[in-house]
């Protein structure tokens, strides 16, 4: 019963929330309450037993998305001001296009039938979860969804890594507001930025480490690391000159680099991509699981940055 | 003790419920900001409890990843989205 | 129950209740300086009362030392960021609340 | 010699080449022209590769990680992913060869990654047997193509390539959504074993209305095509070819894949619907074709049109479905060929005028020669006049829709083909005249002019290649499963 | 009902909702807003729907599916803030001009 409120609640809450992110009058209070939408889906994934899940969006949906959306917001008001358009509330005002009911209708007949379909499927499924647990022995990694997504699936997370980079050539291709000098940060923020990145290192080596386990993982761990780069560079850090050119470039192809020669090794050895022998299987993971937390890092973190770092050296 | 676990990780989203109030009422950006900051130890209190019901340490990890990413989004809130203009006009 | 359980339940519902407070400070408290000192207080203490009441049933040190470790860290960066918000209210001129 | 061929795993180098070129242009930009042509080269070797295994061996397999369906991947192609796969090829060179005369080193250095992550992304999606990692192919396809489509950083390429990317994101959630749906009520995400799987059933319905929505949107079909004249029109003129000639068909590949797998044997009236939405297509998109004044926005609506003959298939395919699946795959190859040609030849014209006014093209018959046949001969396929692939394919359509009494779409065929022939001599008309006012010219290289031509040409010649291109696409009988059901 | 479905329902209707909001408003940071919770809904009815299992552990492949899309849709909301931010800088708005062609 309270299991089944605490569910309740927390459906409730989600979509409470959602949809005053998406109806909010003002675009802070929207994203405000976006963020605290991302802790809430946080606590649903561990209620439906996806710890995984739970330690990505706690990473990503919660926090850095959050931080995205947030200098993003800064940025645009910053954009106003410039075109000497009033940065006025009024202008982010939830402007409406057309009667706000017309679309409506057609959705909640989307919505009937989709919740109709959902509520057709069989109440037992097993989906693959008989095979995983059948070849989990010889995957590597004990745990199943980490044996998925770098074994079973790891194809998948080859191109996956390279959506990441592909965003950021995009994000770089149309010169990115970077992120400009601000007003000193001040001790509190120094101290606190200097404290906390060695413990997001270590949390983030410990995710990798216990990934092969228990929930965990390259994404999980990298994107902690992406953490520690925009905490650090809210804290007024900068790329060093000498590394923002190939340096830098190196580490964000690491990830996807890394896949793509062990893909073809392991195809000239085993005679299909990606397909480990068992017995190498836990090290390769590991090796591509390294590289990868390096890459998501330092990815999310210039991603956030905006744009080509070596244009902040230049303005300077 | 489950029982316990499971009404106490109920009372606190309900107390968080009402702690969104806040985030809709404002005056101003920074008691938005102070109310999500609440969420998320709040949330970080609710997982602590999940995990003991569930027994599953893993989800310890979970929190210690949200109690280190709060103080990002708080920290890029600061820096970055909060703008001079102070006051936000609501339309509520 | 044993003994260690009443200890565990009395800290559990100790740090709600802490938790029932801050919430109402935000809500009844007429300015963001005093809002602030409520939320930062009471939620720091009322995660410790629970942090504490988990760390007694808690089965290995390892756990212990993450429950811990989550503490410290929402504590440092709760610190820091009323410190933050605090600055730039009165940078931005928020005015103080006077009677 | 050929046993050597024959081993050479072609299909895993057609994805693993690009996507190691893109990183390698990324990390060193100034060979990035160098290795984008010759990759783009390797690439065509490596189709013919291919080619040469499906045809020895039959089709291609290869289990991603050993484990095989349905707990892997499945790499696979039979002769309909192989003349998509070649097509890319061919127009993924021509495409890098003007590319190296059309960039400027600034855009240079941000178009070869992207480029080659773009080709990686496409050889990815027509190899793939796996819905769900064709998902990812197509992020990693639709976000790159947005980038390159915005390249240009003008208002208008901004604001194109924004709408473009929110359509992509809706089409690629409402897909990931189906494939959620067909996981949870099948057990597997290998097209093969779905194949065998999936039944009738309401969780069948909504998969089926949720990819098809995600994917009609990122086809363009009418009316979900407001999105492709803006972000088309205002790309620079390679990327306008790419993503005209291409990555609209790699969704459409998708569709086609998952309704002769799936979708098609269960029966139902979404044919119907298709086809209703393609006639209308065809005749919009032609109608405002005819009404632009400029040259890359009337190319863009004639792809809107051209999409929507690929769609008229569909209700065709009940009773006659080879035929009018080899009609849909020729008419969908010649496009490619045609419609690269023909923005590249616009490209050569505005880099030439520097405007695209139609009214104001100054006699380029005279002055770029090459440019005007390029994009003649590309018109005539696109019009469907013999000899050509245009021709071939709608006249293949044609015969079923006569065979079949459907005197509706035969009306639409041959009205769409009359349309497009308006378009194409309306530009035409203007490039032998002498314009009003007189403008300052800039030359165009010369590989700028081989490349649309040999494009064009290529969509002539394969109106000469009917016989040993439909016997290509009917290895691995991809479109034969429909035959075999009652 | 169970958990199973009413978390896969409270996706279908985010997803509803998502889309409603990308249709009815014209900022694009909204509309990108509007989109990631489209996402989320997505994925709540993929994980809610791997726990139909039976046993304690639920199906993983749509566990690992879904960490694939939130890194997908992650760089997706990236690029697109990073559009936003550069066609507002041009065209002083942080909305999609009006097609006037059509």
């Amino acid at each position: 019963m309270l299991q089944w409120a605490l569910d309740a609640l927390l459906g409730l809450g989600l979509l409470w929330l959602a949809w005053c992110a998406l109806m909010s009058p003002n675009l802070l209070k929207a994203i405000v309450l976006f963020v605290a939408f991302g802790l809430l889906m946080a606590l649903a994934w561990v209620r439906l037993d996806a710890p995984d899940i739970a330690l990505a969006e706690a990473a990503i949906g919660a926090g850095l998305t959050g931080a995205l959306l947030l200098a993003a917001l800064a940025r645009l008001r910053f954009a106003y001001a410039d075109e000497e358009t009033v940065g006025s509330p009024a202008q982010e005002e939830a402007k409406v296009r057309f009667p706000q009911w017309l679309p409506a209708v057609p959705l909640l007949l989307v919505v009937a039938g989709l919740g109709y379909v959902v509520l057709s499927l069989p109440p037992y499924a097993t989906g693959l979860s008989t095979e995983v647990t059948a070849n989990l022995e010889s995957s590597g990694v004990s745990n199943p969804v980490t044996a998925v997504l770098l074994n079973f699936r790891g194809y998948d997370t080859l191109l996956e890594l390279v959506v990441l980079l592909v965003a950021l050539l995009g994000v770089w291709s149309l010169d990115g507001l970077a992120l400009g000098r601000e007003t000193a940060p001040g001790p509190v923020l120094d101290t606190l930025s200097r404290f906390l990145t060695p413990v997001f290192i270590l949390v983030a080596a410990y995710l990798l480490w216990v990934g092969a386990h228990a929930p965990g993982g390259a994404f999980q761990a990298g994107s902690v690391l992406g953490a520690a780069g925009v905490l650090l560079l809210l804290a007024g850090w900068r790329f060093r000159a000498g590394l923002t050119e190939l340096p830098l470039r190196l580490v964000l192809v690491a990830g996807p680099g890394a896949f793509v020669i062990v893909a073809l090794v392991t195809m000239l050895m085993e005679g299909q991509l990606l397909e480990y022998s068992p017995e190498q299987a836990s090290i390769l993971i590991l090796f591509l699981e390294t590289t990868a937390t390096f890459s998501i890092g330092a990815t999310l973190a210039a991603l956030f940055f905006g744009g080509r770092p070596q244009d902040d050296k230049e303005h300077t | 003790m489950q029982t316990l676990y499971l009404a106490l990780a109920l009372f606190l989203l309900v107390n968080l419920g009402a702690g969104m109030w806040r985030i809709f009422r404002g005056p101003t950006a920074a008691d938005r900001m102070l109310s999500a900051q609440l969420f998320g130890t709040t949330a970080v209190a609710v997982l602590l409890l999940l995990a003991q019901t569930k027994e599953n340490t893993a989800l310890l990890d979970v929190a210690l990843v949200f109690a280190l990413l709060a103080a990002v989004t708080a920290v890029a809130f600061v820096r970055r989205a909060w703008t001079d203009q102070e006051v936000d006009h609501d339309s509520e | 129950m044993i003994p260690s359980d009443y200890l565990s339940v009395a800290l559990l519902i100790a740090g709600a209740i802490f938790f029932l407070a801050g919430t109402l400070g935000l809500l009844r408290f007429p300015d963001v300086y005093t809002r602030l000192h409520a939320l930062t207080k009471a939620d720091n203490v009322g995660l410790g009362l629970i942090v504490m009441g988990l760390v007694v049933q808690a089965e290995s040190w390892a756990a212990v030392g993450k429950l811990l470790l989550i503490w410290v860290l929402v504590l440092l960066a709760g610190a820091s960021v009323a410190h933050l918000v605090a600055r730039g209210a009165l940078q931005r001129g928020i005015r103080l609340w006077k009677r | 010699m050929g046993t050597v061929i024959t081993k050479i795993p072609w299909g895993v180098l057609l994805i693993l080449l690009p996507l190691m070129g893109g990183m390698a242009c990324f990390l060193w930009p100034r060979i990035a022209k160098i290795l984008g042509l010759v990759l783009t080269f390797v690439g065509v070797l490596s189709v013919v590769g291919l080619g040469w295994q499906i045809m020895s061996n039959g089709v291609y397999h290869h289990a991603v990680g050993g484990w095989g369906a349905p707990l892997g991947i499945n790499l696979y192609a039979d002769g309909l992913s192989l003349l998509m796969l070649a097509i890319t090829a061919l127009v993924g060179f021509g495409i890098s060869v003007y590319s190296s005369g059309y960039f400027e080193r600034q855009h240079s250095t941000r178009f070869w990654p992207l480029w080659l992550l773009v080709l990686a992304a496409l050889n990815a999606l027509f190899l793939s047997n796996d819905i769900f990692n064709l998902y990812v192919t197509l992020e990693v396809m639709g976000l790159a193509a947005v980038a390159l489509a915005a390249l240009t950083g003008s208002r208008d390429a901004l604001s194109g390539a924004m709408r473009y990317l929110l359509a992509n994101l809706l089409g690629s959630l409402s897909y990931l959504f189906g494939v959620a749906l067909l996981y949870h009520g099948f057990g597997s995400v290998d097209i093969t074993t779905l194949a065998v799987q999936v039944k009738g059933s309401p969780t069948t319905w909504a998969a089926l209305g949720l990819i098809g929505a995600g994917l009609v949107l990122k086809t363009a079909l009418f009316p979900l095509h407001f999105w492709l004249p803006p972000a088309h029109a205002s790309a620079p003129a390679p990327v306008s070819a790419l993503l005209s000639a291409l990555v609209v068909k790699a969704s459409f590949y998708i569709l086609l894949r998952l309704w002769l797998e799936i979708f098609g044997p269960l029966g139902g009236d979404v044919d119907t619907l298709f086809g209703v939405l393609g006639a209308v297509a065809v005749l919009w998109g032609s109608l405002q074709a005819l009404r632009q004044t400029r040259l890359k926005l009337l190319v863009a609506y004639s792809t809107v049109a051209q999409i929507g003959y690929l769609f008229l298939a569909f209700p065709l395919a009940m009773s006659a479905g080879v035929m009018a699946w080899n009609a849909a795959v020729y008419l969908a190859l010649s496009h490619a060929l045609a419609k690269a040609a023909m923005f590249l030849a616009t490209g050569n014209m505005l880099r030439f005028g520097g405007h695209d006014r139609i009214a104001d093209l100054d006699r380029v018959v005279q002055r770029l020669p090459l440019t005007a046949t390029a994009f003649a001969l590309a018109g005539v396929s696109i019009m469907g006049l013999p000899p050509s692939g245009g021709f071939i394919g709608k006249w293949l359509l044609l015969e079923v829709a006569l065979a079949q009494g459907q005197w509706g779409l035969v009306v639409i065929i041959v009205l769409g083909g009359l349309l497009a022939a308006g378009y194409v001599f309306k530009v035409l008309g203007q490039a032998f005249t002498q314009a009003a006012v007189m403008h300052e010219s800039r030359a165009v290289p010369a590989s700028m002019e081989w490349a649309a031509l040999l494009l064009a040409f290529g969509a002539i010649l394969l109106g000469f290649l009917a016989t040993p291109v439909l016997s290509l696409v009917g290895i691995g009988s991809p479109f034969g499963a429909h035959e075999v059901m009652p | 009902m169970s958990t199973v479905f009413l978390y896969a329902l409270v996706g279908v209707v985010l997803f509803s909702l998502g889309l409603y909001a990308l249709i009815v408003h014209a900022h694009l940071l909204r509309k990108i807003l509007a989109i990631n919770v489209m996402g989320s809904g997505v994925f709540l009815v993929l994980v809610a729907l791997a726990k139909r299992t039976g046993e304690d552990t639920p199906d993983p492949v749509p566990h690992a599916m879904v960490i694939t899309g939130i890194v997908v849709a992650v760089s997706a909301t990236a690029l697109a803030l990073t559009l936003m931010l550069k066609l507002t800088a041009e065209t002083g708005n942080a909305e999609l001009p009006e097609d006037s062609r059509e």
